[in-house]
C-alpha cells in the first residue's frame, strides 16, 4: 500500500487517469472511436469518394452499389460521402458548443463558488431565472431568432448549457474551498489567484471533465434535433440531423436513408457517454487507494 | 522582554441565521518562546477556531493579539505576509490538509516559493533537508499524498510548517487521526523539533493524556470560554472547575486495576449561538447556584492557576461522589 | 467449564481488489465464555472489524471472502448456516453496534420504527406491542419514550449511539459485538455511554466483544483482552495479565507508546516502523521487522501460539522458553 | 410547511419578471429590423414604419418591458400577428395536448425506469446489470426524433397497427408518448441505479442487515426509500424539461400542442406568440419545479423538519449542529 511509491520518476496526473481508464475497455474503445470521428471530419475530402454536393439527378435513389456504397439520395448525391462530410457539422456543433458553454459556465461557477456570499447569491438567482426556461425551448428560440445557420445553432446550444456547467463547477469549487488544504495554502501566504488556479481548479475540474465529455454527446443530439426542425445547418451542407429530416419524406420507400445518419449520431453520442462514464470511474477518489 | 504571544479578551463570533455563534469568547493568555500551551475541550468548544483566529485565517471579532510585543490584531497586508511566515499551523487530518494534486516535494517547497528570494536549487536543497529533518525518506519526494500512510502525511504537514522557520506553531489535533504507535513517533518528532529550534506550540486537542504529556500549561475551554488555565502538573493535581474535573475524570486510563472515580456529567453540550450571560456550564453543573447566572470572573488561585467559577473555593473541599 | 459461547477456529478472510489480495484476517482462533467481556484491541487495519463482520456474516459479498475456518456459536457453525437461518441469528442472538452513530441510522425512518423493526422481526408480536417494547428500550438507554417518533437527525451524536445500542439490545442478544462504539464521541459523552453499557451488560447478562484501539476503554470495561496485529491475534489473556504482564513485544510496545498521565519522562518509546502491507505479508512473524528481539528464526517461521499461563496465550517464540 | 410554499410562490414573481426580461432580450437580438423581416423585402418604408409603431418597436427597451409586464399582470398576453387570435386562449386550447404527452411520457419513463434501475443495482457485476446499463446508454444516446421515425415506419407503415400521425383516438397517443418516454426512462434508470448503489454502501444498510432483516426488506424498505429521493428530483426535472422537449415530438406526430404553436410563432416571427408562449411555458416549468421541491421536502424528514421544527423550539437545543454551523459560518466569513 505504501511502498509502491518507490518509482523514481514523477507520475503525472494525466498518466494516472490513463492507467485507471485503461481498465475500462469500453471507455478506451469509445476514445478511439471519437478520435477516429475527429479524423474523419478533418480528412473528409480525402476519405469521401465524392464531393458532398455532387449531384447526379439521373441516378437518384440508387440502391447500394460498388460506386455508391450506401446508395444515393433524391438528388443523386452519394450518401456515404454526405455522411462523412456530415461528421464535420455534427462534431463542430457538439465540441464548440460545449467549449463555449463550458468556458462561460466554469468561469461563472468558479467565481460564484469561491467568493460565495452575495456574489454567489446574485449569480444563482440569475441562473434560476435563466434555467426557468426549458433548455431545449431556449435553444430553439435562440436559434430561430438569430436565424438558422450552423453558427447560430452553436451559439444557441452553447448559451443553453451554461447554467448546468456553472452549477456543477460551483458545487465542486465549494467542496474544495472547504478543505483544509486550502486553509493550509492560505496559511503559507498563497494569494487568491494562486489558490484558485493552483489548488482549486485542478482539484475541482474532475467532475467537470466528465460533464464536458458527456456534454459533447448531448450537444450533438440537440444540434441534430435543431437541424431536423430546420434551425441548424442549412442545405446543401450535410449534417446528420438534417439528413434524417430530408429522408423523412421517403421513409416509406427508402428507410435506410434515415437509418444511416441516425446510427452515426448514436455512435458518436454513445462514445461520448461511455467515455464520460469511464472517466468518472477513473477520477472517482473512492476507487483509489 | 515581552512574551512571544499575548492574547487579551479575544472574541470570535460567527454570524448565523439564528444569531451570533460565540465560537471564542473572551480568551486571554500569554505564551513564551519555547513553551507549549495545551488547549483542551470537547468538540464545539472553539479550540480550533481559537488557533485559526490567532493565525488570521479568520477575522478577529474583538480583543487584542500581540506578537513579540507588537499589536497584530488587524495587520496590514504586508505585515500579515511576514506574520504568516512566523506563525504556522499543523492540521488535524493529514488526509485532507494536503492538496492531492501536489507531490510531497512540491507541497514542502510551496511555502518557500511563496516567500520568494531563493533560487530553485536552494529551494530543492532546503526541501531535501526538511524531509530529512522530519524523517521522510528522499524516495518519497515524487510521491502523491494518497500513496502514503497517515503518519508520513502528517510529517509532510510538519515539514511544510517548519519550512519558513516559524516562531509559533498552532497544532490542531495533529495526532488524533493517527494510531498509537505512529502517534508516539510523531509526538516525539514534534518534541525534538521544539527542543532544537525553540519555537512555541499551541497544542489543540481533545486527548488529555497527550496534552498533559506535551504541554507546559493547559487551558480548558467550554463553549468558547476559558474555564480554567494552569501549569500542566498543577491542573492535574488541583483541578478546580467542575467541568475540568469531569473532563479529567472521564479520560479512560489504560491501567488495571483502575480505581479512579468517574464524575459523570449529565446532558450534552448546548449551542454557542446567543448564549446567556453567566457560566455556560451551569446548565449541566451539579453545583450550579444563582450566582452562576452572572458573568464569571477569572480568578487566580495559585500563581498561574486561573479558574472561572464563583464557587471554586467551596468546592475544593467537597469530595466528589458517584 | 460451561459450554463456550463462541469459538472461532482458523478464520481467514481475504479482500479482493483488481490487482491485489488483501489478507485481512489470518488463521485467527478465539474463544469467548458466556458472560465474558472481551476487548479486541489493535490499530487501524489489524482486522478487528473484519473478524466481527465475519461473525455476523455481513462482509461485503463482492470483495470479501472467508477462505477458511469455522465460527462456532454454541457449537453451531455460523459459516455453514443458510442465509435464511443466519438472519434469525443476526440481531436476535448476536447483535452489533457500529462505530459511527451519525451514519448507522437510516435517516428517513423514525428511531421508533428502526428499533421496533428488529423486535418484530424476531418475535411474533403485533406492531403496537413492538412499538411499546421499542419505547421500553429507549427508556432503558436513557431517552424519553416520547422521542420514538423522531428522526435520527433530531438526535445528537451521543443520543444516536444510545439509539443504536437500544436497537442492538432490543431482542436481548446473548452476544454483543461493539465496534468502536465510543470513538466518535467526546470524552464526557463516551463516559456516559460506557457507563450505561456497563449497567446494561450486567443487567441483561450479555457477553460482549468490544472492538477498540483505546486501552483506557478496555481497562474500564473488559474482563479479557485479545490483541490483534496484521490480521492475527498475537496475545490473549485476562485484563490483569495483559496490562500488568504483557508478553508479546508488540503489546509491550503499545503500552510504551501511550502517553501516560503519570509520566515523568518527556519522551515516549514508540514502536519503530509501520504495520506490514496486508497485500504482501512477511513469511515469518508479522511483527519481526519492528521487533527489537527479532531473531533469524522469527523472519523465517511464524511462531505458534504458546500458553504462558492458563488463559494467557502469546504468539511469539520468546514465550516458548518455558516448555 | 405552508409558509415555505408561500415563500416559494412569492419567489415565482421575480422569476417571471426575469423570464420576461430574458425573452425580450432574445427578441431584441434579432438581426436587422423585425418589422422589415416580418413584412418581407417588398414592403414600403411606410408600411414598415406603421408596423414598427403597432408593435411598439419604436419605444425604448425598458418601456416595452414595462408594458409587457403590465399587460401580463392584467391577464393580457397579446394577440397573434398572424391569426389575430389572443395568445392565452389559443395556448389554453392546445395545452391539453402537450399536457397529455408530457404526463404520460413522464409516467411511462418513471414506471419503467425505476424498476430497471433497481434491478440493475441489485445485480451488479453480472451480465444482467451490464445489459441494462448498455441498453439504457443506447436509449440515452439515440436521437428521439429518429427513433420516433423508425417506430412510425415499423408500427405505422409496416405493421399498420398504429396511426402514423395526428390524434384521433387513444391509439394515436401511443407512439408519441413512447418516443417521449424512451430517453427519459433511460435517464431515470441510470440515476436510480447509481443512487441505489450509493445507498447500499451506507452504514445504515449494514445496520439493517445486522438486525437480521431479510434482503428484500433491506433493499425495498431501507435502501429504496433513501435512494428514491434524488430520483424524484430527476423525475421533476424530466417532467419540466419535456415541456420543451415535447416540441419536436409534436412536430413529428403533428400534434397541435404548445410546442408546435411556439414553433409556428418562431417561424413566422410572431412576436406576441413567442414572448407570451415562452413566458407561459416557463412559468409552468417553474411551478412544476416548485411542486417537486415540496414533494422532496415531504419525503425527506431532514428537509421537512427544517420548515416545521423552527416553530417548535426556537433556537433552543441544537443537535450536534454546532460544529457544522461554525464551519458554515466560517465558510461565509
Amino acid at each position: 500500500m505504501t511502498e509502491q511509491a518507490k518509482k523514481p520518476k514523477k507520475q503525472t496526473r494525466l498518466h494516472e487517469i490513463w492507467v485507471q481508464l485503461k481498465r475500462n475497455k469500453l471507455a478506451v474503445v469509445s476514445m478511439f472511436v471519437l478520435i477516429a470521428l475527429v479524423l474523419v471530419a478533418i480528412l473528409a475530402p480525402v476519405l469521401a469518394p465524392y464531393y458532398y454536393d455532387e449531384q447526379n439527378v439521373a441516378n437518384k435513389y440508387a440502391p447500394p452499389s460498388a460506386e455508391h456504397l450506401l446508395g444515393t439520395d433524391k438528388l443523386g448525391r452519394d450518401i456515404l460521402s454526405r455522411l462523412i462530410y456530415g461528421t464535420r457539422a455534427s462534431l463542430t456543433m457538439g465540441i464548440v458548443a460545449v467549449l463555449i458553454g463550458g468556458l462561460i459556465g466554469i468561469l461563472i461557477g468558479a467565481i460564484s463558488g469561491y467568493y460565495g456570499n452575495w456574489v454567489d447569491n446574485l449569480m444563482m438567482r440569475l441562473l434560476d431565472i435563466y434555467q426557468a426556461i426549458p433548455m431545449f425551448l431556449l435553444c430553439v428560440a435562440l436559434a430561430a431568432i438569430l436565424g438558422a445557420s450552423l453558427r447560430n445553432a452553436i451559439i444557441a446550444l452553447g448559451l443553453g448549457i451554461v447554467p448546468g456547467y456553472a452549477r456543477i463547477m460551483r458545487a465542486s469549487v465549494m467542496t474544495v474551498r472547504e478543505t483544509e488544504y486550502i486553509e493550509s495554502a492560505k496559511s503559507i501566504n498563497c494569494g487568491v489567484f494562486r489558490i484558485i488556479t493552483k489548488h482549486i481548479i485542478p482539484n475541482a475540474i474532475g467532475p467537470m471533465i466528465v460533464q464536458l465529455t458527456m456534454g459533447v454527446g448531448s450537444c450533438i443530439l440537440s444540434g441534430a434535433a435543431l437541424s431536423y426542425i430546420g434551425l441548424g445547418v442549412q442545405p446543401p451542407t450535410p449534417e446528420w440531423g438534417s439528413m434524417i429530416s430530408e429522408a423523412r419524406a421517403v421513409m416509406r420507400q427508402y428507410p435506410t436513408h434515415a437509418i444511416y445518419p441516425g446510427i452515426c449520431i448514436m455512435i458518436a453520442v454513445l462514445a461520448c457517454n461511455l467515455l464520460g462514464d469511464g472517466l468518472r470511474d477513473a477520477l472517482d477518489p473512492r476507487l483509489k487507494n | 522582554m515581552a512574551p512571544l504571544l499575548e492574547v487579551h479578551n479575544l472574541k470570535k463570533y460567527f454570524k448565523t441565521k439564528a444569531g451570533p455563534l460565540h465560537a471564542v469568547d473572551d480568551v486571554t493568555f500569554t505564551l513564551d518562546t519555547g513553551k507549549t500551551l495545551g488547549v483542551v475541550g470537547e468538540s464545539g468548544c472553539g479550540k480550533s477556531t481559537l488557533g485559526r483566529t490567532l493565525l488570521h485565517l479568520t477575522d478577529v471579532t474583538d480583543g487584542k493579539i500581540f506578537f513579540e510585543g507588537e499589536d497584530i490584531t488587524y495587520p496590514s497586508r504586508s505585515k500579515l505576509k511576514k506574520l504568516r511566515e512566523q506563525m504556522q499551523i499543523i492540521f488535524q487530518d493529514p488526509f485532507s490538509s494536503l492538496d492531492p494534486r501536489m507531490t510531497v516535494g512540491e507541497a514542502i517547497m510551496e511555502p518557500l516559493k511563496m516567500r520568494g528570494g531563493m533560487s530553485k536549487a536552494d529551494m530543492q536543497a532546503k526541501t531535501k533537508e526538511l524531509m530529512d529533518t522530519v524523517g521522510l525518506a528522499a524516495r518519497f519526494e515524487h510521491s502523491y499524498p494518497h500513496e502514503l500512510d497517515g503518519g508520513r502525511r502528517q510529517r509532510i504537514g510538519i515539514a511544510r510548517a517548519l519550512s519558513l522557520d516559524p516562531k509559533f506553531i498552532v497544532c490542531d489535533e495533529p495526532v488524533s487521526a493517527l494510531d498509537v504507535s505512529i502517534q508516539a513517533q510523531v509526538i516525539n518528532l514534534m518534541l525534538d523539533l521544539q527542543e532544537e529550534r525553540g519555537f512555541a506550540y499551541m497544542f489543540v486537542t481533545h486527548d488529555l493524556s497527550v496534552v498533559k504529556y506535551i504541554s507546559d500549561e493547559i487551558m480548558v475551554m467550554y463553549l468558547g470560554q476559558m474555564v480554567e488555565k494552569a501549569p500542566s502538573d498543577e491542573l492535574f493535581a488541583n483541578t478546580l472547575h467542575p467541568y475540568s474535573k469531569a473532563l479529567l475524570s472521564a479520560i479512560p486510563i489504560p491501567k488495571y486495576p483502575n480505581n479512579t472515580k468517574r464524575i459523570l456529567i449529565e446532558g450534552e453540550i448546548t449551542s454557542p449561538i446567543n448564549p446567556k450571560p453567566g457560566c455556560r456550564f451551569a446548565a449541566r453543573c451539579r453545583y450550579a447556584c444563582e450566582a452562576c447566572s452572572q458573568p464569571q470572573k477569572l480568578e487566580e488561585y495559585t500563581p498561574g492557576h486561573y479558574v472561572a467559577c464563583c464557587r471554586y473555593k467551596e468546592l475544593i473541599n467537597i469530595k466528589e461522589e458517584m | 467449564m460451561a459450554e463456550k459461547l463462541l469459538e472461532i477456529k482458523n478464520l481467514s478472510v481475504e479482500y479482493h481488489s483488481d490487482e491485489d489480495i488483501l489478507y485481512a484476517v489470518n488463521n485467527v482462533n478465539l474463544t469467548l465464555e458466556p458472560g465474558e467481556t472481551l476487548g479486541l484491541v489493535g490499530e487501524t487495519g489489524a482486522g478487528k472489524t473484519t473478524i466481527a463482520k465475519s461473525i455476523m456474516r455481513i462482509l461485503p459479498a463482492a470483495q470479501a471472502e472467508i477462505t477458511s475456518g469455522e465460527i462456532l456459536y454454541r457449537g453451531e457453525n455460523l459459516l455453514a448456516l443458510k442465509e435464511k437461518e443466519m438472519q434469525k441469528v443476526r440481531g436476535n442472538k448476536i447483535a452489533m453496534i457500529f462505530q459511527d452513530p451519525m451514519t448507522a441510522l437510516n435517516p428517513v425512518e423514525t428511531v421508533g420504527y428502526q428499533i421496533a423493526e428488529a423486535i418484530k422481526r424476531h418475535n411474533k408480536i403485533s406492531r403496537n406491542e413492538a412499538a411499546d417494547r421499542a419505547g421500553d428500550m429507549l427508556e432503558m438507554v436513557g431517552i424519553p419514550r416520547e422521542r420514538l417518533g423522531e428522526y435520527p437527525h433530531q438526535f445528537s451524536g451521543g443520543m444516536k449511539q444510545r439509539v443504536v445500542i437500544a436497537m442492538a439490545l432490543a431482542c436481548n442478544p446473548e452476544l454483543l459485538l461493539a465496534d468502536e462504539p465510543t470513538t466518535a464521541l467526546d470524552v464526557t459523552i463516551q463516559a456516559q455511554v460506557l457507563d450505561m453499557m456497563r449497567g446494561l451488560k450486567e443487567k441483561l447478562g450479555t457477553s460482549v466483544i468490544l472492538i477498540t484501539h483505546d486501552f483506557g476503554v478496555v481497562a474500564d470495561f473488559c474482563t479479557a483482552v485479545a490483541v490483534t496485529y496484521a490480521g492475527e491475534i498475537i496475545e490473549r489473556g485476562s485484563v490483569d495479565r495483559i496490562f500488568n504482564n504483557p508478553q508479546h513485544p508488540y503489546t509491550q510496545g503499545l503500552f510504551n507508546s501511550l502517553p501516560s498521565l503519570e509520566a515523568t519522562s518527556r519522551r515516549l518509546k514508540p514502536i519503530k516502523g509501520l504495520m506490514p502491507d496486508p497485500t504482501a505479508l512477511p513469511p515469518g512473524c508479522r511483527f519481526c521487522e519492528r521487533c527489537e528481539y527479532a531473531t533469524e528464526e522469527c523472519a523465517k517461521k511464524a511462531p505458534e501460539i504458546y500458553e504462558v499461563e492458563p488463559g494467557h496465550t502469546v504468539k511469539c517464540f520468546r514465550a516458548r522458553r518455558d516448555d | 410547511m405552508l409558509k415555505y410554499i408561500g415563500k416559494r410562490l412569492l419567489m415565482l414573481i421575480p422569476t417571471m419578471l426575469g423570464i420576461a426580461l430574458v425573452v425580450l432580450i432574445i427578441i431584441d437580438l434579432t438581426p436587422g429590423d423585425p418589422a422589415r423581416v416580418l413584412l418581407g423585402t417588398n414592403a414600403t418604408e411606410e408600411q414598415v414604419e406603421e408596423l414598427r409603431e403597432e408593435l411598439g418597436l419604436n419605444k425604448p427597451f425598458l418601456v416595452r418591458y414595462w408594458e409587457f409586464v403590465k399587460n401580463v399582470c392584467q391577464g393580457n398576453f397579446g394577440s397573434s400577428i398572424m391569426t389575430q387570435r389572443p395568445v392565452f386562449s389559443e395556448m389554453l386550447m392546445r395545452f391539453r395536448y402537450t399536457l397529455v404527452l408530457v404526463v404520460f411520457g413522464t409516467i411511462f419513463s418513471t414506471i419503467l425506469g425505476i424498476p430497471i434501475g433497481i434491478y440493475a443495482a441489485n445485480h451488479t457485476h453480472t451480465w444482467k446489470d451490464s445489459l441494462a446499463i448498455f441498453l439504457s446508454l443506447i436509449c440515452v444516446s439515440m436521437p428521439s426524433f429518429w427513433f420516433a421515425l423508425l417506430m412510425i415506419r415499423f408500427f405505422g407503415v409496416k405493421l399498420q397497427w398504429l396511426p402514423i400521425s395526428g390524434i384521433e383516438d387513444w391509439k394515436g397517443w401511443i407512439l408519441p408518448c413512447v418516443a417521449m418516454a424512451l430517453g427519459l426512462m433511460a435517464l431515470i434508470a441510470r440515476q436510480m441505479r447509481s443512487d441505489m448503489l450509493e445507498v447500499l454502501r451506507q452504514d445504515y444498510i449494514t445496520t439493517a442487515r445486522s438486525k437480521g432483516l431479510s434482503e428484500r426488506k433491506v433493499v425495498y424498505r431501507h435502501a429504496l426509500k433513501n435512494a428514491i429521493i434524488p430520483v424524484i428530483m430527476v423525475i421533476g426535472g424530466v417532467f419540466g424539461s419535456s415541456l420543451g422537449g415535447s416540441l419536436i415530438t409534436e412536430v413529428i406526430f403533428s400534434i397541435p400542442g404548445l410546442g408546435q404553436y411556439i414553433m409556428t410563432g418562431l417561424n413566422n416571427r410572431d412576436y406576441p406568440v413567442i414572448q407570451s408562449g415562452i413566458l407561459i411555458i416557463s412559468t409552468l416549468f417553474a411551478i412544476i419545479i416548485l411542486i417537486v421541491d415540496v414533494v422532496f421536502a415531504l419525503v425527506d424528514p431532514r428537509i421537512r423538519s427544517q420548515y416545521t421544527r423552527r416553530k417548535k423550539n426556537k433556537g433552543g437545543k441544537s443537535d450536534d449542529g454546532t460544529g457544522k454551523e461554525a464551519k458554515k459560518a466560517n465558510a461565509t466569513a
